[in-house]
C-alpha cells in the first residue's frame, strides 16, 4: 500500500521551534485561519469548501422511500464520507482509514445527533414513507483541517439544498417535479460548525486553529469543539493525546465559540448572495422551460 | 437549466495531486485527478509495466456495477495511450470524480444514487487525458471523445451529437466513439438498435466533432492560427495545453 | 487458561474519604444556590501524591524524592520543573549507592548480559535467526554463535548459511546466554557452549520472569539436575531442569553428557566440543520410560502450583516442593500416580513450603 | 422528562440515591489472569469490564512492514482492541468489528494511554491490550481507560501517572437553559439517556486532561462546572486504584513473593 | 536555447517538423525529456509542453512543469531517511514512490567504522547515481572520482519545502538569474539576510540560518515565487515586503 511519506527530523524541530518562537510557516497568527472560500454550485445542495489548499465538496440528494420500521415518524439523515484515492493515494477505496472513521463520527456527532435536521418534518406517511436526505462528502484535497472544513460543507450544503414538494391528498402522495413546482428547503434547527485545535510543546501550552497537514502530523494532540452560534456545544472530542491543562480546554471553548459565530455568518451571508443570483436565474430558467413545453 | 455546449477546463488545481483537472461540457462536470508513477501494491505489480487504476465516483454514493464497468472501460482505453512501459512494477492512478450531472426537470427519477451510464462517458474520458496531460505522464497520444445520439423524426433518422439527456431517452440508439490524435479509433460502445450503415454515419459524425479530417494528418505544428474555431474537441485540448504551458513556462 | 475473577470484597479505605468529601460538601448543598464553580476550582495547583512512610510500595506517579543526590535508576523518572524522581511503575524501592531504582511487581523479561534463557525460533533469516525470549523484542541469534557440527575449529561456510534450518527451524526451542546487548534493549544469544543448544526430551512451561511477580528468579544455577533418588519408587532416574531467566522453563529428561550438568561433570572441554555430533541438532526424542514421564509431568506441576501461589521458582525450592509432592501423593493414598496439583491440592503444598 | 431532575431538586438525591458527587461503588482487582502479561477487571456500579494486556512484544508482521514508516515514531504502539458483549446491556445489539463508534473508543483509548505509558523506551514493539465489556450501565470510555491502566500497572510498564476517568453530567439537559444547574458525576445509563454528560480522563490527581468527550448538546457556561466535578471525581477514582495496586503490592510482600522495598524515610529525615 | 523565436508547443503524439530537428554534422543529436525516438528516424513528443532546441548542443527536448519526479542519473536530490539496513540506508525522495537505495560507504571519508549514523528522519542531500525503470534508484553523498562530499550529505538543521519540478530545475540552472529568471535569492541575499539553501531535483528546498525568522522568510518568497509565476520584477517586490514584514 503506498504510504504517505512522514516529516523529516529536521521539519519536525523547525515547525517546533517556529511555533516556540510565535510563527508559523506560512506566517499566520496562531488562531488565524487560511484562506476561507465556500461556494454553491448550480444544483441545489452543492457546496464547495476551500480552506488554503484543504477542498472539500458536499453533495445532497434526496428520495422517498419506506422509514426505519422501529422509527415509523422520522425520515432518513444519513452522511456518507468516504475518502477517495483523489485526496491522497493512501486512502484505499473500501479501506476506512482512522481519518476517515473520526471523520464520519464527528460529522454524525455534530449535524446528526445533535438534531440539525429536523429529521421528523422529513415523514411523509408515518411508517410508509419518508424523504432520504443523503450527504455525501468529497475530500478533493488534503492539506490539513479536513473536519472544520467539512462540517462547513456537510452544514452548507443541507441549508442550501431545496426538496422537490409534496402533497398528500387521502392515500395519494404526490411529489411534484421541480417544474411543477418549486422545490422547498430543509426544515433546518441550528447551523453547528467544527473548530479544531491543535497543541504543541511538551504541555500543549501552544495552540492552534486551522492547521496544514504538515502542523496535523507534527501535533502533541488535538481538541475538536463543536458548536452553534447560540453557544450550545454539540460535541467536543479531545481523542486522547498529550495531556493539556483544563483551563486551557475551556479558553478553546471559549475561542470556538467566537470562530463559529464568525462561521456563521459568513455562511449566512453566503446563502443569502446564492439566493439572489439564484432569482436572477429564477425567472430565465422558468422563461426557457416554458419555451422547451 | 442551462446545458453547457462549450467544454471548459481548468488544470492542475488540485496543488497535493500530480496531476488534475476539471472538465465541464454538455452538463457533466468532472473532477479528474492522476498520480503516479507511485508504489504499487505487489497484488496489482505487473513486471513489465505500470498498473492502471481507474476509480469513478458518482456525485451521490460510492458507486455500483455501473461505475465497474466505466472504469474498465476507461481503464482500457487509457492503458493504451499512457507510455506503460516506462514505469514497470509501479502504479498510475486516475480518480475521475463526476460533481455535476445534467438533472432533469420534468422527472423526478431516484436521485440518491444518481444512474451513470453511458452517456458520461466522454466526459470522464476527456477528464482523464487533461489529467494525465497535467501530471505529465508520458503519453503516445492524446484523444478525444464524443458521443451520439440517432433520434427518429418523421420517419427518418437524425444524428445527434452531445445529445440532452431527453433526447437520449427518445433515441433509438446510442454511440460513444473516442479516437486517438493519431485518427486511430479507440473506442466504440453503441446502446440500442442500429443498422450498420447508421453506425457508420455516426462514426463519420463523431470523427468530425473529434478530429476533423481537415487538420488529421497536418504536419503543421505551430498551429498558432485560429482559423478553425475550437469547435472541435482537438484543438479544445491543444489549447487548453498551450495556455497551461504557457503560463507554466512564463519565465522563458 | 481459566480466568478468576474473586469475589467483590468490601470497598476499601477509599470509602471514608469519599464520606469526608459528601459530608463536607452536603453542608454546602443544604443551603441551595452554591456557586460550584468557586467550590472546586480548576486553577488549584497540581499535587502529585507523597508517599506514605510506611508504605514499602510505590506506584506511578508517586514522588520518590525530591531530593537532588539521588540518581534515578529503571522505573523512574524525573520531572521537569521541579526536580523530583518519580516512580513510573508499582513496585519497590531498591537503593544501590546513589542510585534509586524501583522493581515492578510484575514485568516483562529485560535482557541482560550472562543471562541463561530458553527460546523458541519464531523466524529464520539468511544469517541468523530471530528467537522469542518472551522480551519486548525478539532476540537475534547469529549462525556465528553457535556450535556448528564437527567442532569449534570449523569454519562457517555457505553450505552452513544454506542449511541454516537444519541447525534451528521455525518453533524449535533452545537455550542459551546472552551475549550482548543493543541500545533498543534487543539481545544477542549465543550456544557456544556445551551447556547450550536445542531442546528435546521434555516439557516447556512458560511462567512470567525476573521482574518479580513470582516467577524465575536469577540465581547461582539456573540449570539442574533434580536427582529423584529414592522419592520414586522406580529406579533412580535423573531429570534436567533448565530455568530461564526470561521464565521459560525446560524439564527433560536427563542425559548423561550432555545438556545441563554436562560441563561440571563431563570430559574436558576441548574433548567434548570436538565431539560434537549432528545429534546435538536431532529434533528426534529418545525413548523416554513411562516413569519419566511421569515424574516430569509431575515437576511441571510443582513448578505451576509455585507459580499460582505466588512463590518464587529456584533451584532449592523446586527440589524442595518436588519431594512435598511425592510425598502428598503418597499420603493422599491415592498411588504415586496422582499428579494433579491444581486447587486444593496445590494450596496445601504452598502452604507446607512456606509453613517450613 | 427526566426522571431524576424531578426528584434531584426535592431531596438533591439521583436516582439510585447518591448525591452529586458520589462516585458509585467501585471494585477493582489484579492479575486476574496468569497467562496475560497484565491484566485487570474493573466495576464502576454496574459497568463492569475485563482487560488483558500483552506485550511490549515484537510483532512479526510489524517487523516488517511498519519499518518503513518507523520515522520519528521510533516506540511501541498501543494497540487497543474493544470488544463489547452482547449481553452487556439489555437491547442486546450485536455490534461488528467495524463499528465506527467501537472503532473511535479505540483510537481514544490507544491516544490516550500512549502519551501517557513511556513508550520510548520499547522500540519496534507493540502493547496489545484486549478490553470486554461485560455489562454496561454508564460511563463506558471511562471505566475502560481505568480497566487499562490497571492492567498496564500489573504488566509493570512505566507510565507518568495513573490516567484516569469519569464521567460528569450536568442535572437540566440544555433546552432548559437553568443557571442553577448542578454537576453530577459517575453517571450510570439512565442518566446519561436523559443528561448532558461528557467524559474526561486526567493525568492522575493533576488538572491535565487526556480525553474529554461529549457528545450531548450542553451551554458553553456549563463546561467549566462540569470539568471540575469529573476532575474532581477522577482524582478519587485515583485514590481507589492506587488502593488496589497498594493491596496486591502488600500481599506480594507479606507472601514473599518479592522483596520488601527500601525505604526512602531515614534518608529525608537526614 | 536563446537561438529559437518562435514558441513550439507541442502535445503527446505530435509530428515534429523536421526543419525544427537540429541537425550537427558530427555530434550525435540528444534527445531530453519529453522526446521519445521511434526507429528508424521518427521522433515523438510524450508530454504537452515547449519544443526546445540547443543547436550547439545538438539537442531537442520538450520543457513543461509539473508532475512527479522521475529519478535522472545525476540529479542533485533531497531525501528523508525512511530506515536502515545492514549496509544501506532507504531513502525516500517523494511521497507514496518506492525508496531509493543509499549504501553507508557512500560518504565521505566512510569506513566501515566511520560511516554516518542517521536515524530515521534525517534529511540527506544526495545524487542519483542509478536510475532505471527496472530497479529502486541508487544514491551517493560523494564524488566517486574525487572522493569529496561536494557539499553532499547529511543535512543538518534548517526547514525542508516543497517547490514545483520546474522551479528546482530553475533554482539548480548554473545561471539561474539570466536563464531561469530567479532572481528572489540573490535579492534576500543582498537584503542582508545570511542563510544557506540546498535544492533538490526532485522538488524539495532545504532552508538553514541561524535565524528562525530567516528561514521562514526564504522559504516563503521562494514558494510564493513558485506558485504565483512571479517575474523577476515582482519578486524583488516580494522580497521587499517580506523584508519589511519582519522587521
Amino acid at each position: 500500500m503506498p504510504r504517505e511519506a512522514e516529516p523529516s527530523l529536521n521539519e519536525r524541530a523547525f515547525v517546533v521551534q517556529a511555533l516556540q518562537e510565535g510563527l508559523r510557516l506560512d506566517g499566520r497568527a496562531f488562531d488565524q485561519f487560511r484562506g476561507l472560500d465556500l461556494k454553491f454550485g448550480d444544483h441545489y445542495g452543492v457546496a464547495d469548501v476551500t480552506l488554503g489548499k484543504t477542498r472539500v465538496l458536499a453533495n445532497v440528494s434526496a428520495e422517498v422511500t419506506a422509514p426505519y420500521i422501529d422509527r415509523p415518524f422520522d425520515g432518513i439523515f444519513t452522511i456518507t464520507t468516504e475518502l477517495s484515492p483523489m485526496a491522497s493515494p493512501a486512502f484505499e477505496v473500501n479501506r476506512p482509514t482512522e481519518t476517515e472513521v473520526l471523520l464520519s463520527r464527528l460529522l454524525e456527532k455534530t449535524v446528526r445527533r445533535s438534531n440539525a435536521l429536523d429529521t421528523e418534518s422529513l415523514c411523509l406517511i408515518a411508517g410508509q414513507k419518508c424523504w432520504s436526505i443523503r450527504v455525501d462528502l468529497h475530500v478533493l484535497s488534503h492539506d490539513g483541517n479536513l473536519i472544520d472544513g467539512s462540517c462547513l460543507a456537510v452544514v452548507a450544503a443541507l441549508r442550501h439544498f431545496r426538496r422537490p414538494d409534496t402533497s398528500i391528498e387521502g392515500e395519494t402522495l404526490t411529489v411534484y417535479t421541480p417544474a411543477e413546482r418549486e422545490p422547498v428547503p430543509l426544515s433546518w434547527l441550528h447551523s453547528p460548525f467544527c473548530i479544531t485545535f491543535s497543541f504543541y510543546g511538551e504541555e500543549g501550552e501552544i495552540m492552534l486553529l486551522d492547521a496544514t497537514l504538515l502542523e496535523e502530523q507534527l501535533r502533541v494532540s488535538s481538541c475538536i469543539i463543536s458548536l452553534n452560534k447560540h453557544g450550545e456545544i454539540c460535541q467536543i472530542a479531545k481523542l486522547g493525546g498529550t495531556p493539556v491543562e483544563a483551563v486551557s480546554l475551556i479558553q478553546c471553548a471559549s475561542a470556538a465559540l467566537t470562530k463559529g459565530k464568525e462561521l456563521s455568518t459568513l455562511l449566512d451571508q453566503k446563502l443569502a448572495e446564492d439566493s439572489k443570483r439564484r432569482d436572477k436565474g429564477g425567472l430565465l430558467a422558468e422563461l426557457s422551460a416554458e419555451n422547451e413545453r | 437549466m442551462t446545458v453547457t455546449t462549450e467544454p471548459e477546463a481548468l488544470l492542475s488545481y488540485l496543488q497535493k495531486a500530480d496531476g488534475s483537472a476539471t472538465f465541464s461540457y454538455a452538463g457533466y462536470t468532472v473532477i479528474g485527478a492522476v498520480n503516479g508513477p507511485i508504489e504499487v501494491q505487489r497484488r496489482d505489480e505487473l513486471p513489465e509495466e505500470a498498473a492502471v487504476d481507474v476509480i469513478v465516483r458518482p456525485a451521490a454514493g460510492v458507486g455500483g456495477t455501473r461505475e465497474r464497468h466505466l472504469e474498465s472501460l476507461i481503464q482500457s482505453t487509457l492503458r493504451q495511450i499512457i507510455l506503460v512501459n516506462n514505469f514497470p512494477r509501479t502504479l498510475i492512478q486516475v480518480v475521475l470524480q463526476v460533481t455535476v450531472a445534467p438533472e432533469n426537470d420534468y422527472a423526478n427519477a431516484k436521485v440518491a444514487q444518481a444512474n451513470l451510464n453511458l452517456p458520461i462517458l466522454p466526459a470522464l474520458l476527456q477528464t482523464a487525458v487533461l489529467s494525465l496531460l497535467s501530471a505529465a505522464l508520458p503519453l503516445r497520444a492524446t484523444l478525444a471523445s464524443t458521443a451520439l445520439a440517432i433520434l427518429p423524426e418523421h420517419g427518418d433518422r437524425r444524428i445527434i451529437s452531445s445529445p440532452t439527456g431527453r433526447q437520449i431517452e427518445q433515441s433509438q440508439s446510442f454511440h460513444v466513439f473516442a479516437f486517438t490524435s493519431h485518427d486511430e479509433l479507440i473506442l466504440a460502445e453503441s446502446e440500442g438498435s442500429f443498422s450498420m450503415k447508421e453506425w457508420d454515419d455516426a462514426l463519420a459524425a463523431a470523427q468530425g466533432t473529434c478530429y476533423p479530417p481537415t487538420t488529421t494528418g497536418d504536419t503543421d505544428v505551430l498551429m498558432d492560427d485560429d482559423k478553425l474555431v475550437g469547435s472541435d474537441l482537438k484543438h479544445f485540448t491543444r489549447s487548453t495545453m498551450e495556455q497551461k504551458t504557457a503560463s507554466d513556462l512564463y519565465w522563458k | 487458561m481459566p480466568i478468576t475473577i474473586l469475589q467483590p470484597a468490601p470497598v476499601p479505605v477509599f470509602n471514608d474519604t469519599r464520606n469526608d468529601h459528601a459530608s463536607a460538601s452536603d453542608s454546602d448543598s443544604d443551603e441551595g444556590g452554591v456557586d460550584l464553580e468557586g467550590d472546586i476550582s480548576m486553577m488549584r495547583p497540581s499535587k502529585r501524591a507523597r508517599r506514605t512512610e510506611d508504605d514499602s510500595i510505590v506506584t506511578p506517579g508517586e514522588v520518590i524524592t525530591e531530593d537532588p543526590q539521588w540518581m534515578r535508576g529503571h522505573g523512574t523518572y524525573t520531572t521537569r520543573q521541579a526536580p523530583a524522581i518519580v516512580s513510573s511503575v508499582a513496585g519497590t524501592l531498591a537503593k544501590t549507592n546513589r542510585l534509586l531504582s524501583v522493581r515492578p511487581l510484575r514485568a516483562r523479561y529485560t535482557p541482560e548480559i550472562g543471562d541463561l534463557v530458553v527460546g523458541r525460533i519464531v523466524e529464520v533469516q539468511a544469517k541468523r535467526w530471530r528467537v522469542d525470549v518472551g522480551a519486548s523484542l525478539l532476540a537475534q541469534l547469529p549462525l556465528s554463535a553457535i556450535n556448528l557440527p564437527g567442532g569449534i575449529q570449523r569454519r562457517r561456510t555457505e553450505t552452513d548459511e544454506l542449511q541454516i534450518r537444519t541447525f534451528f527451524s521455525e518453533g524449535e526451542l533452545l537455550v542459551a546466554e546472552v551475549q550482548q546487548l543493543y541500545g533498543d534493549g534487543g539481545a544477542v544469544l549465543h550456544t557456544r557452549s556445551l551447556k547450550y543448544g536445542k531442546l528435546r526430551n521434555g516439557v516447556f512451561v512458560a511462567v512470567s520472569g525476573t521482574g518479580g511477580g513470582g516467577g524465575v528468579v536469577r540465581a547461582r544455577r539456573q540449570a539442574f539436575t533434580l536427582d529423584l533418588g529414592g522419592a520414586s519408587a522406580d529406579d533412580a532416574e535423573k531429570i534436567d531442569v533448565v530455568l530461564g531467566v526470561n521464565g521459560y522453563i525446560w524439564i527433560s529428561k536427563h542425559v548423561e553428557g550432555e545438556g545441563a550438568a554436562a560441563e561440571t561433570s563431563g570430559p574436558g572441554i576441548n574433548r567434548v566440543e570436538e565431539s560434537v555430533g549432528l545429534n546435538v541438532y536431532s529434533s528426534q526424542n529418545d525413548d523416554i520410560p513411562m516413569s519419566t514421564m511421569r515424574e516430569i509431568a509431575r515437576v511441571r506441576g510443582v513448578i505451576e502450583a509455585l507459580v499460582e501461589h505466588g512463590l518464587r521458582v529456584d533451584e532449592d525450592m523446586v527440589a524442595r516442593a518436588y519431594h512435598e509432592a511425592v510425598e502428598m501423593a503418597r499420603g493422599d493414598g491415592d498411588g504415586e500416580d496422582t499428579l494433579y496439583l491444581g486447587g486444593e491440592r496445590g494450596r496445601r503444598l504452598a502452604q507446607a513450603l512456606v509453613g517450613r | 422528562m427526566p426522571l431524576d431532575t424531578s426528584t434531584y431538586d426535592l431531596a438533591l438525591l439521583r436516582v439510585d440515591g447518591r448525591r452529586w458527587n458520589e462516585l458509585r461503588r467501585l471494585d477493582g482487582q489484579i492479575r486476574t489472569q496468569a497467562a496475560a502479561d497484565g491484566s485487570s477487571y474493573l466495576e464502576m456500579g454496574n459497568t463492569k469490564v475485563m482487560c488483558v494486556v500483552s506485550g511490549p512484544s515484537e510483532d512479526k508482521r510489524r517487523g516488517q512492514t511498519s519499518a518503513s514508516t518507523a520515522t520519528g515514531s521510533n516506540a511501541a504502539d498501543v494497540a487497543v482492541s474493544v470488544v463489547v458483549a452482547g449481553f452487556s446491556s439489555v437491547d442486546r445489539k450485536k455490534r461488528g468489528r467495524g463499528d465506527k463508534r467501537i472503532q473511535e473508543l479505540q483510537t481514544t483509548i490507544s491516544k490516550a494511554l500512549a502519551s501517557n505509558l513511556h513508550t520510548h523506551l520499547y522500540p519496534r514493539s507493540t502493547i496489545s491490550i484486549s478490553l470486554n465489556v461485560l455489562s454496561q450501565d454508564g460511563s463506558l470510555l471511562a471505566a475502560l481507560i481505568n480497566a487499562s491502566t490497571l492492567a498496564l500497572i500489573d504488566a509493570g510498564i512505566p507510565m507518568t501517572d495513573y490516567l484516569v476517568a469519569c464521567t460528569a453530567g450536568s442535572t437540566s439537559s440544555y433546552a432548559a437553559n437553568d443557571d442553577r444547574a448542578d454537576p453530577l458525576v459517575d453517571l450510570n445509563n439512565q442518566e446519561e439517556q436523559e443528561l448532558p454528560f461528557l467524559t474526561m480522563a486526567t493525568l492522575g490527581a493533576t488538572d491535565k486532561v487526556a480525553v474529554l468527550v461529549c457528545e450531548s448538546r450542553v451551554q458553553v457556561s456549563r463546561l467549566e462546572g462540569m470539568m471540575a466535578a469529573a476532575a474532581d471525581a477522577c482524582k478519587g477514582v485515583r485514590d481507589f486504584l492506587d488502593q488496589v495496586i497498594r493491596e496486591k503490592g502488600h500481599k506480594m510482600v507479606t507472601e514473599g513473593t518479592i522483596e520488601k522495598g527500601a525505604s526512602m524515610a531515614i534518608e529525608i529525615d537526614a | 536555447m536563446a537561438q529559437q523565436t518562435e514558441r513550439i508547443f507541442v502535445l503527446p503524439g505530435d509530428q515534429i517538423n523536421p526543419s525544427v530537428i537540429p541537425s550537427h554534422p558530427k555530434r550525435p543529436l540528444k534527445l531530453g525529456p519529453g522526446l521519445r525516438h521511434i526507429p528508424p528516424s521518427e521522433l515523438l513528443p510524450t508530454v504537452a509542453g515547449q519544443l526546445v532546441t540547443d543547436y550547439k548542443k545538438n539537442s531537442i527536448w520538450v520543457e513543461y512543469n509539473g508532475g512527479r519526479y522521475i529519478p535522472a542519473v545525476g540529479d542533485l536530490v533531497i531525501g528523508t531517511v525512511a530506515r536502515s539496513v545492514v549496509d544501506y540506508y532507504y531513502v525516500t525522495l517523494s511521497d507514496y514512490t518506492s525508496n531509493a537505495a543509499l549504501p553507508q560507504l557512500a560518504f565521505e571519508m566512510a569506513t566501515k567504522k566511520t560511516r554516518p549514523q542517521l536515524n530515521p528522519g534525517a534529511l540527506v542531500y544526495a545524487r542519483v547515481t542509478l536510475a532505471n525503470r527496472h530497479m529502486d534508484p541508487e544514491l551517493e553523498c560523494v564524488s566517486a572520482t574525487s572522493g569529496k562530499a561536494e557539499g553532499l550529505g547529511p543535512l543538518n538543521g534548517g526547514m525542508l519545502y516543497d517547490i514545483s519540478l520546474g522551479m528546482a530545475r530553475r533554482l539548480l540552472m548554473r545561471k539561474s538569474v539570466e536563464e531561469g529568471k530567479v532572481v528572489v535569492l540573490e535579492e534576500l541575499g543582498s537584503a542582508g539576510l545570511a542563510f544557506e539553501t540546498a535544492v533538490g531535483r526532485n522538488g524539495k528546498m532545504w532552508v538553514n540560518s541561524e535565524s528562525t525568522k530567516t528561514v521562514l522568510l526564504v522559504g516563503r518568497a521562494v514558494q510564493e515565487t513558485d506558485e504565483k509565476n512571479l517575474d523577476a520584477e515582482q519578486q524583488k517586490k516580494l522580497v521587499r515586503k517580506l523584508v519589511k514584514e519582519m522587521s
